[in-house]
Parts: C-alpha cells; structure tokens; sequence
C-alpha cells in the first residue's frame, strides 16, 4: 500500500519526495477542500436527523480518497460519482447548493449547465463505470486529453458492469481511471464476504492495467496517483485501477446502524487513522499552516454550509408540472395531456417552465 | 391475537417458512448479520445460520442466477432483492430463466422460488428507490406477481407464494412497512394466489388497486360517503394470475370502475385491467374506465412525489368525472 | 425509383446518416466486419472504417453503457442488439440511465440514441430470437419505441429516429427482413415518429396492428371482404409515443376494433390501445375490443411457433366475433 | 498450453504419462464418443442444409473438448451446455433424438426426465455459469461429491455473467468447473477484438483460484484436465477455470459464413490439428484399434444417427395444447380459457397432455 503521510502526520520516504515537489498552494487547497468537505457532511448528518433533508450517505472518513482524487482533475475531465461521492463532485465543480437541493429530493440540483464535467451520482452499482468508458472512448476518438475517472466502491466489484466496463477499457486501452474506495464494507457485507480476491487491486490483472494500492485516507498519496495515472492515461497508456484503502466513519446513510455489523473497536481504529487530522497535523508540523488560520478556515467553510443551505431553503420551489420538464426534449402529446392535468389540479401556470 | 406491521408479519412468516423446511434459504444483501435493510429478516441468521440466510455480494443476477442452481438441486430460494428498482441487473435471469426453465425442460424442474422486493413511492426516497415496475413482471409468462396491502395478507400470500411450485415475484409496498398494525395470527395460513380481496363493498362505482395505493384509496371511498358515494374496493393483491371474476362481478353491479396504481400509466397494469374488464363486461359499463395513475414519467424524486402519486384528491375527482359521465 | 426489402431499407438509412453526420457511431457485436448477422451494416465498416462502425465485444450492458459515455461527448451511437432477447442483460444501463439521463440532468444531457434490434417470430428460430417483448419499453418513461412494416417505413423512420433527440428503440420484425421488396426512394426522408399510418380505409371495423402482424392483417382484411366486411387497418408503426388520434378517429366511424400483436396478451400493447380507445371513444363503441394476441406462454420453439403467432384464420374469426357481437 | 497428443498424433513427454495409467477401454470409448458425435454433427449439417432439420450450430472441429470434459463427469455431475455443446450433453447422457427433436423446434427434446443431470442448451451467453455455480453450491451444502461443469465460449467471457459466477465461486469456494471452449472466434469476432487478455486463463487470477491452459483438440489432455480438477473440487478444493484452445471448423450456424471474417489458410491449419484424426492415428500406431474397427465404428454410428432421425420423424406430433404444458404446474385459470382458445380452433382433444 503507497502512502506519503502516516496516521500520525509524518511522511513517509515515498512521501517526502512527493512533498519536495509540491507548492504550498496545493497542499493547503488539499488541506482546505478536506476541511469544507468534512464541515458540509458533517452538517448535513444532523440536518438528515433532525429531517430538514431526506437520508444521507454521508463520505466521513473518506474525505482525503475524495478530495485527492477529484482535485487532481482539470476541467475538461469527466468524473462519475456514486450517492457517497459528492464530496468529489464538489471538488470537480458542484456547488454545495446544488448538492443540498438533491438532498432535499429536489431533481434541480442535478443540473451542472455543463460547467462541470460529471453525471449526477449514480444509485445503481457499477454501472456508471460504463459511462466513463464511453467518455473516455470518446476522447480517443476525438484525440482530446480528457480523462474520466470513475468513482465506486468496494461491492461494486462484484456486479458484472464492473467486469464490462474494465475488459473493454483495457481492450481500448482507453483513457479511464477506475477508482475504488474500498471502505471494507457494502452496506453491512465486509469485502471479505464479497469477494474472491482479498484485494481489490488483483483484479486489474484480468483486464490488462495496472492496479495500484494506496491508502486512501492519505491526500497526497491519492493526489499523486491520481494525477500521475492521468498524466499517463492522457499520453495514451491506457486505463488503471486504484485501490483506495479507507473506512467509512459513519453510517451507511443515516437510515444505517452500523453497530449491527462492525465493532466500536473497529470503528475507533480507524478514527486514529481518519485523513483530515493527520493532514492537519503535516501541515502544521511543517509550518505551512498555523492553528489559527485552522480555526478561521473551519469557521468559514461551516459558515459556507449554512449559507449554502440558506439560498437553498430560500430558492422558489419548482411547480408540479416540473415533473414533466426534461422528460423527452419535446414533450409528445399524451404527456401534455398528462401535464395538463396536474396543472388543473393544482392551479399552475401551465407555461411555467422552471429554470 | 398479537399485532404486527408489515415488516414484522413478513419476517414472521419467513421464520415460520425456515423452520417448516430445511431445503428453504434466504439470499440477499445484507440480509444476514444486518436482517436486510428494512429487518425483514432480522435475527433469521441467528436463528437459522450462514447457510440457511445467506450473505451475497453485491450481484443481482448472482442472486438470481444462483437461486436457479439451488432450484434444481431442491432448494426453496427465498431472494430478496433491496430494491424492486434493482432488480433489473438480474433480469436476464429472471426472464429468460427463471420464468422458463419449467417450460424448457418439460417439468423435469420446477423453479419453486420466491423474489421478495420493497416497491413503490411514498416515504421520500432517492432515486430508482421508488420504481413501482410491476407491470414488466406481470407481463413475462411462466411467473406469478402478488402485492399485499396489509400485514395480515403479507403473511399468507407469502406463505402461499412460498409454497407455490413456480416463481412468485412477491413485491413489498415500502410506504407499508411501519405504516399500521393489525391482527395477525401466530399460526401458518396462506392466502391463495390468484384471489383478489373484496374490501369494501359499494354499489355507485369500483376502486380497483393493489399495494401502496389500497389505503388511499380507502380513504377516498370513506371521503365520498359524505357525498353520498358508495365505492366498491377490490384489492387484486396477485398481480397476475389476478381475478378476473371477482371483477367483473363488481363492475356488473356498479358500471362504473376506476383503477388507480403509482406506476407509469401507460401499459402500468391499469391497462390490462381495463382492457379485461370491457372484453367481459361490456354492456354492463356506464362509463368508461378511468386510471388514476402515476405518469409516464421517471419516478421522481422526494420533493415531487406526491404529485406523481395518486392521491385522495385525485381519486376523489376521477370518481365523480366517472359518476357524471 | 430503386427497389428494396427490410434490410437493404435499413442498411441505406445507416449509410446516409454515417454520411451525413461524422458523430454517428454504430456499435454492436459483429456489426463490423460481418456486417451483422442479417447484414444490415454490410459495407458499411469497409466504407467508414472501425472507428466508426464498431464490432463491440460480447456483451450488450457493455455496447448501451459505452453508448451513454459516447453520447455525454456528442456522438451518436446507434446500437445492434442482435436479437430483442438478448436486449436483457442492458435492460438496467436502458431502464435506470438512457431513459432518465436527460430528466437526470435536467437537460443539461439529452441521449440521443437508436438502439436497434431485430424482434419477433415467423422464421422458426431457436429459443429467445423471437421474442417480441415490446411492452417493456414502451412502458419505460423517457423513451420511444418504433416498429416499421415494410421496406419504405423503415427507411424514413430509422432516420427520424436517428434524427430524434431522445433514446428510440427501433424494433425490426425478423420475419419481415426479406419478405417484401417495395419501391424505396434513394434520397432522405423522414416519417415523424408518433403518426400511425392508415393503411386500408373501411367503415365495418378497424384492425389496429404493427410489426410482423400488418401483413397478416391485411391478408385477412382481403379475405373479409369475400364476405362482404370493409376493414379499417391501422399500423401503429410508432408504439410510444403512439397516434392516439388516428386510432380514435377510426373507431369513431367503425364502432368495432381488433388489436393483433404476436407478444403474449397480458399486458401487450393491445392493453394500452383498448385502454385508451374506451377512455376516448367509449360512447362510439357497438362491442368489445377485442384482442388476437400470443398466448401467455413462453415464446414457443419453431414446432408450435404457428399455434401463438396470430394468423389469418384467428384474425378473421375474431373479427365475426366482434361484428356479431 | 499443456498437451498429450500431438496434431501428428504423437505422445508428448505427458501424454506418455497419462497414456500408461488409462485403461484400453476409457482409451477407445473416447474415440468411439468422437466418431459418434462427428457423425452426428456432420449429418445435422447436411440436414439442416436441406432444410431437413432448422439452422444448426455445429460443433464440428471441437469434439475433443466436448467428449474429454464430458465423458470425465460421473452421473451424478451437473453440465450446462450452450447451444453448440450438445456433444457433451450427448455424452452426458442426452439421446440423439432427444437433440433432434431440439434442432426441430421441439421442445419435448429438452426432457431427461431427471436421468442426466444437465439443463438444456443455454442460448443467452454466459448465464449459465450462475446456474452450475447454483448446483454447486447445493452439492457442498448437502456435502455430497457432484461437480458442476459449465462450458461456454471465448465470447462469453466478456458479459457481466462470467465474472459474476466466477466470483462468487471463488469466494465459496465451490465445486464447479468453467471450461471455456477458446475457439478463437465468437461468431466474426476474434478474441483479439473481445477481450483485454491474451488469453482467457490469466481471468483466473481475478477469482482467486487456478487457471489451466489445454490443447483443446487432444482429447486425452482434456479428459485428463478436466477427470483431474474434478476429483480436486470434489475433496473442497474450489473451482477451476480451464481454457481450451480449440476451433470451430464449420460456421457458427448453418446461415453463418466463414469466409466473411477468417481466411481459408487458417481453417486449413486447424483442419490439419482436428481431434479426430490426431487420435485415431495414436490408437492405431498404438495397436489399440485397426482400420477395419475403425471402419466398422464410423458405419454404426451413422447408423445409429439416421435410426434416432427415423424416430424422431416417426414419432406423434404434440397438440397445439402443448403450447401451454409446463407453463406452471397448474395452468391459471385465465390460461386455461386461452388454451380453450388453441383447442377450439384447432379441433384438438383438451385433455391430451404430450408427454
Ligand atoms: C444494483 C444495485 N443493487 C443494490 C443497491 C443498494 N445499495 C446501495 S449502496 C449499496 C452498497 C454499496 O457498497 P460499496 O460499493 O462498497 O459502496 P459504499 O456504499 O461502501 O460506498 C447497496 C447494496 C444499489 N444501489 N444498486
Ligand atoms: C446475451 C446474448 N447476446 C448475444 C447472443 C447472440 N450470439 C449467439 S452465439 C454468439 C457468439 C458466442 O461466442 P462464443 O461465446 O465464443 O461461443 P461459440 O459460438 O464460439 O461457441 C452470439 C453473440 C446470445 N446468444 N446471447
Ligand atoms: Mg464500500
Ligand atoms: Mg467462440
């Protein structure tokens, strides 16, 4: 398993070399993403349970596997989430408000007008990695340097779509990263019970790429890979997989009791080994960050969440006949009709089209 | 007589089905150590062990594909899938298996199984969480659909579908789990498949429904007596074979029908029943049947749910638009 | 003007728009070299090169999903499935993504993309290469679903739907491949997707058909006039969304309807039409709708393909039926 | 790729080994199983040509690998064939006339009545193995010594289906074998086109258990492999993925043509490593067969070929009722009425069952 930052904040051999090369500019962006993300999930795990949004998957302890991974991205590159990695897309480009109106059931929030490169996260296993396939077969058609990366976890690997989707892009030697954080669990079902191979990496070699190990609660080790799998996947070396080790902290969503299946011990563990403090504490060690710039930053990115959430609370609410806007690109009559009875029923303007 | 939800009649029945019979395992995600994420089968593992309740990996068509093997060999597969909404990896399996090994191989194997899966809308969920796709599984032959709308017909159609010799696609209404508790016997008894429910009898017009919607549909009938409508409510509960006669006995006493479900509405199972119903009642109709129905729209998210969803009022209009056709 | 079958109607459309649009990808397993296992692509690899008609490997999760990524870039995948049946194993990457992608997105990504598919029996083939499971995807919301009849509509309509912004399944009866060769012009046109077409006029009763049935209705709608009956055929050509008007026009005049489809009759298409026809046009019915359908059985083997496969003799008693009703 | 026999027909250094611990009769009932299914095969061809029979998928060039892995079950064993091995489902058990009624459309030919232990042909690719994974999962269950056999295709390893069942074969440990037929080509695709890998055995290490690589056209060494990983699995030792190279010499089916995508040069190659002849040259340089038995042999099985086409022609035709037995094992009533529908029109007797 490559890492650069142990548990405790010191870097590794492998780790200095990385930090030699690294401006003060990225490691404290790594720093601050890890810290607005945390502050975002956080926040949102107690709205979840008081019911001001619906269920969370909430990615607390998997910020550094989020944040390294997207942020080695640049614009033009695709990224595919799960339900868990919106902490990614935020760092690819969604704003927090966006994220918060999905939690809210709010279909609106989906909407990136282009300005980021991502599909909204995908609910069923597996099978956006075919998707990054298609961008990234498109890139090679085009002969553009874009790649796609790929989000997905653990359980994934045992759908069949993680199979399709890693046997045509070694066959087109296309330019996609597979990257899976394996948290060890799906759900309540350890990797142990889901899988063949007791790593996720092993099974690169079926596909014909390569399969790094990093630990995932480490930033910069995840930063690095990601960017220098990129770096090569652009010169047209083909796909690799990344095994993220890392550990969610919470609960599956906020619907999950987690204690049903894992050990407190278990759980305690890893929280020694969580990524935003060991980050924290290289930083400070180093001198790059001061304990009040931490408390100021902190203050500020909660302060972000809850005015996020302000403007969300406070946007209009879409009318009934949204449900019908962006069904098809021209709605067929019959859906007219359709939609014509729901603005009977409520009252709207049927010309109405939320935007 | 003790009192249960749902949740709790469908766990019930499934640890009655494990004790009954050694050769009957439950396969699923989660549904061991975790008892499924909605605890249908809390505790079953406990009971009956990792062989009897079984841990899967994330694999639908595993699940399914697997459950085929353990047919052959005279297993009694209990499958549950989290979600009806994914199901679909496991379709193949299930259409071009499941529903014809019993025809392809001329009954030398019947595929006795049971896939068990939450439907439908109403409790807020995120997306494909809320598919109520009944209508793909109705229209596959070689497999049965059934649909509670209550605890007390939970546990016996299950039983019933459990011990049926063929496939029995056994579909959960999630916003009826916890929804209400009802008296539910302690003993074994099945409901046979096949056999709607007539749960309100009324001569002005028929409410035919199915799961989710056989509560609100109730509480449009109470609302309508108020203006003096008496509603007829049949419950279908088995989708398909589904009784045509119970049906068609209504709709010639009242002449007036309408047919509500959450699904899509066009080819939702809305359809068949209209098109049944004219071809075997067709000078008994004052009007034509109506469908209050979800629209042929993807299931929405929470925050537009409710507007998909048949609701009382909606329901409520249809009626009258019916009576006054 | 040229003359042409099925196929060579449907190899001339995928050549003008490979022409006619340097996006337009073809994908599917042999399309390439082969030219497809009915040669609908034949040539066309040779001419555009393999970065443009595709030889995808086994695996049709894989030729949908790929299709989504290519189609997020701006390309325009048009897929083969090689047979309808074999459509199951990319049922979820259709039903949970190309159907919602661009609700999803909220228009930020349309799927503009044809799926095609060979469908249906008639040619005795071996097990799930006549499947004519249609329904399925015109129940899906969020897509389209196209059956030509004959050599010239397949032509225009593969190119609307190529031309169409959204996802269109386009449904190729097998048995009507090589059946009939017609007059097919060489240049482009369109025919809008949505309009059924009137292929016979008559006031004593409407045939409502599409796909491999059409001929079939037509031979029957000849024979009936021997005794005397002017039938009205309609074919749908476009299942969803489908001419909901025409249909309604002509049982306005005729008062009598049959639906034919050789898919099995519980929740085929001809649910939905007579659905819809008695919402619509209840006051104009003089009988039932009647429907000539596949038996609820397992797509049979060539030996019995006939007994479920609506023929002439059905049709034709069927209409007595509803005339005498 | 291991081997016994050579194309010329010679002992390898192993084959030598193998040959000195089999019996003559295993020696000659694998021959004999060849002329069998060779004939077999050739005279479907001729049939479905003349239009006799309906479009047939030959097995022609691949009997080695169906009689060698076939003939190494015992009863007990499960085989899930596809559409191209009812060869080994012959030699599992499987009467001709059974397999004819099959390549007639008539599904009475898929009945064993339970005395072979195999499903009939798997037409959608790759969902088989779920099944064999299925049955052998029952058999260590009830702790009882059955293997389950799956054969397939080089194309069926790209579907979601074949990672699946290897997977959870793996994790359980269990005992079935996947043999993979590598006959280059998955109707025009060559491998090449079809999979990240060079070969389909280096998909074994993603499923954590052994991959063997076999001449697939020298029965002795398939026999061998396959009698082997069979007695393994049997004692616990899990699953095994055999691939064996062979080649399909006829079309894919009898509306399939070659010439489209392989060249003449390389048929005539594989022509000269055919089974058939490579082994027969052994057992006769070996003395365990003579020309004239060999002559003998090939006239009683074309015997035995045309007497099974005889009973199948001679045999009653179901009622149209058939259509609707074994749908369930009660027929709905709604069924009923429809079937009602079949025995008016046709004059039938409604209560004949074909059995
Ligand atoms: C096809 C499909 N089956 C089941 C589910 C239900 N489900 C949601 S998340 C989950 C576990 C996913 O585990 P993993 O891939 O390890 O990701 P993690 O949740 O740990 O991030 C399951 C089973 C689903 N979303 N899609
Ligand atoms: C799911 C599915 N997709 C497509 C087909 C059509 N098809 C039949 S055989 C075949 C090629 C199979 O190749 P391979 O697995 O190598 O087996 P072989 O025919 O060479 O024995 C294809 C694509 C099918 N039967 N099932
Ligand atoms: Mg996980
Ligand atoms: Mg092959």
């Amino acid at each position: 398993m490559k890492q650069c930052v142990t548990p405790t904040g010191k870097l590794t051999a492998y780790g200095e070399q990385i930090w030699s090369k690294l401006s003060i500019d990225i490691k404290k962006e790594l720093w601050k993403w890890m810290v607005r993300l945390r502050a975002y999930d956080q926040q949102c795990m107690v709205w979840s349970r008081q019911g001001k949004i619906l269920t969370y998957a909430p990615y607390f302890g998997q910020e550094a596997s989020q944040v390294g991974s997207a942020f080695a991205l640049q614009p033009q590159d695709w990224l595919f989430p799960t339900y868990r990695d919106h902490g990614a897309a935020i760092v690819h480009g969604l704003p927090m408000k966006h994220s918060l109106f999905y939690w809210l059931g709010r279909i609106e929030g989906n909407r990136s007008g282009g300005k980021w490169r991502a599909l909204p996260a995908s609910v069923p296993i597996a099978t956006h990695l075919l998707h990054a396939v298609g961008t990234a077969w498109a890139a090679t058609l085009r002969n553009r340097p874009t790649v796609s990366l790929a989000l997905f976890g653990d359980g994934a690997t045992s759908e069949g779509d993680f199979h399709e989707a890693c046997n045509l892009a070694g066959l087109k030697q296309l330019p996609v990263l597979f990257f899976c954080q394996n948290n060890r669990y799906a759900i309540s079902t350890p990797f142990g019970e889901q899988s063949a191979t007791e790593t996720v990496v092993e099974k690169a070699h079926a596909y014909g790429f390569p399969g790094i190990r990093i630990d995932g609660n480490d930033v910069l080790v995840v930063y690095e890979t990601v960017k220098h799998a990129a770096h090569k996947a652009r010169l047209g070396n083909g796909p690799v997989l990344i095994e993220a080790l890392t550990y969610r902290l919470g609960p599956h969503t906020m619907s999950d009791l987690p204690q049903r299946y894992r050990m407190m011990e278990e759980e305690r563990e890893w929280n020694a080994r969580e990524p935003l403090q060991r980050y924290q504490q290289l930083l400070l060690d180093q001198g790059v960050l001061n304990e009040q710039e931490v408390q100021e930053t902190k203050r500020s990115c909660q302060q972000q969440v809850l005015e996020s959430m302000n403007q969300v609370l406070h946007a209009a609410s879409p009318p009934n006949t949204h449900l019908f806007a962006h069904v098809f690109a021209v709605l067929p009559r019959d859906l007219k009709k359709q939609r014509n009875e729901v603005v009977g029923r409520r009252g709207m303007d049927a010309c109405f089209e939320y935007d | 007589m003790p009192v249960s939800n749902m949740i709790e009649s469908i766990r019930d029945a499934l640890g009655i089905a494990l004790a009954a019979d050694d050769d009957l395992l439950i396969l699923g995600e989660d549904v061991g150590r975790y008892g499924g994420v909605f605890r249908a089968t809390e505790g079953l593992q406990e009971r009956y062990g990792p062989d009897r309740v079984i841990d899967m990996p994330l694999a639908e068509s595993s699940i399914i594909g697997a459950a085929i093997g353990l047919a052959l060999e005279g297993y009694k597969p209990v499958c549950e899938i989290q979600f009806l909404g994914f199901l679909y990896p496991g379709f193949e399996q299930l259409i071009s298996h499941v529903s014809r090994i019993r025809y392809r191989t001329q009954g030398d194997y019947g595929m006795s199984m049971v896939i068990r899966a939450p439907m439908g809308s109403g409790v807020k969920s995120h997306e494909l969480h809320s598919d109520s796709f009944e209508s793909f599984y109705v229209h596959i032959p070689g497999i049965k659909v059934v649909v509670p709308s209550n605890p007390y017909d939970a546990k016996g159609l299950l039983l019933a579908a459990i011990d049926d010799p063929d496939p029995v696609i056994f579909l959960e209404p999630t916003a009826l789990y916890r929804a209400e508790r009802e008296e539910v016997p302690a003993e074994i008894y099945q409901i046979p498949l096949g056999a709607a429910k007539l749960v309100r009898e009324g001569q002005d017009l028929t409410m035919i429904a199915w799961g989710g919607m056989v509560p609100v549909v109730k509480e449009a009938a109470v609302q309508l007596v108020e203006d003096q409508i008496q509603c007829e409510i049949i419950d279908i509960r088995s989708l398909y074979p589904f009784d045509q006669d119970l049906i068609v006995q209504s709709v010639k006493k009242t002449g007036r029908v309408i047919v509500v479900h959450e699904a899509p509405r066009t080819l939702g199972v809305g359809a068949e029943v209209a098109a049944m119903i004219q071809e075997q009642a067709f000078l008994f109709l004052e009007a034509p049947i109506m469908r209050v129905t979800g629209y042929d729209v993807p299931t929405p998210l929470g925050a537009l749910e409710h507007v998909n969803r048949p609701d009382v009022n909606r329901i409520k209009k249809a009626v009258q638009q019916v009576l006054h056709y």
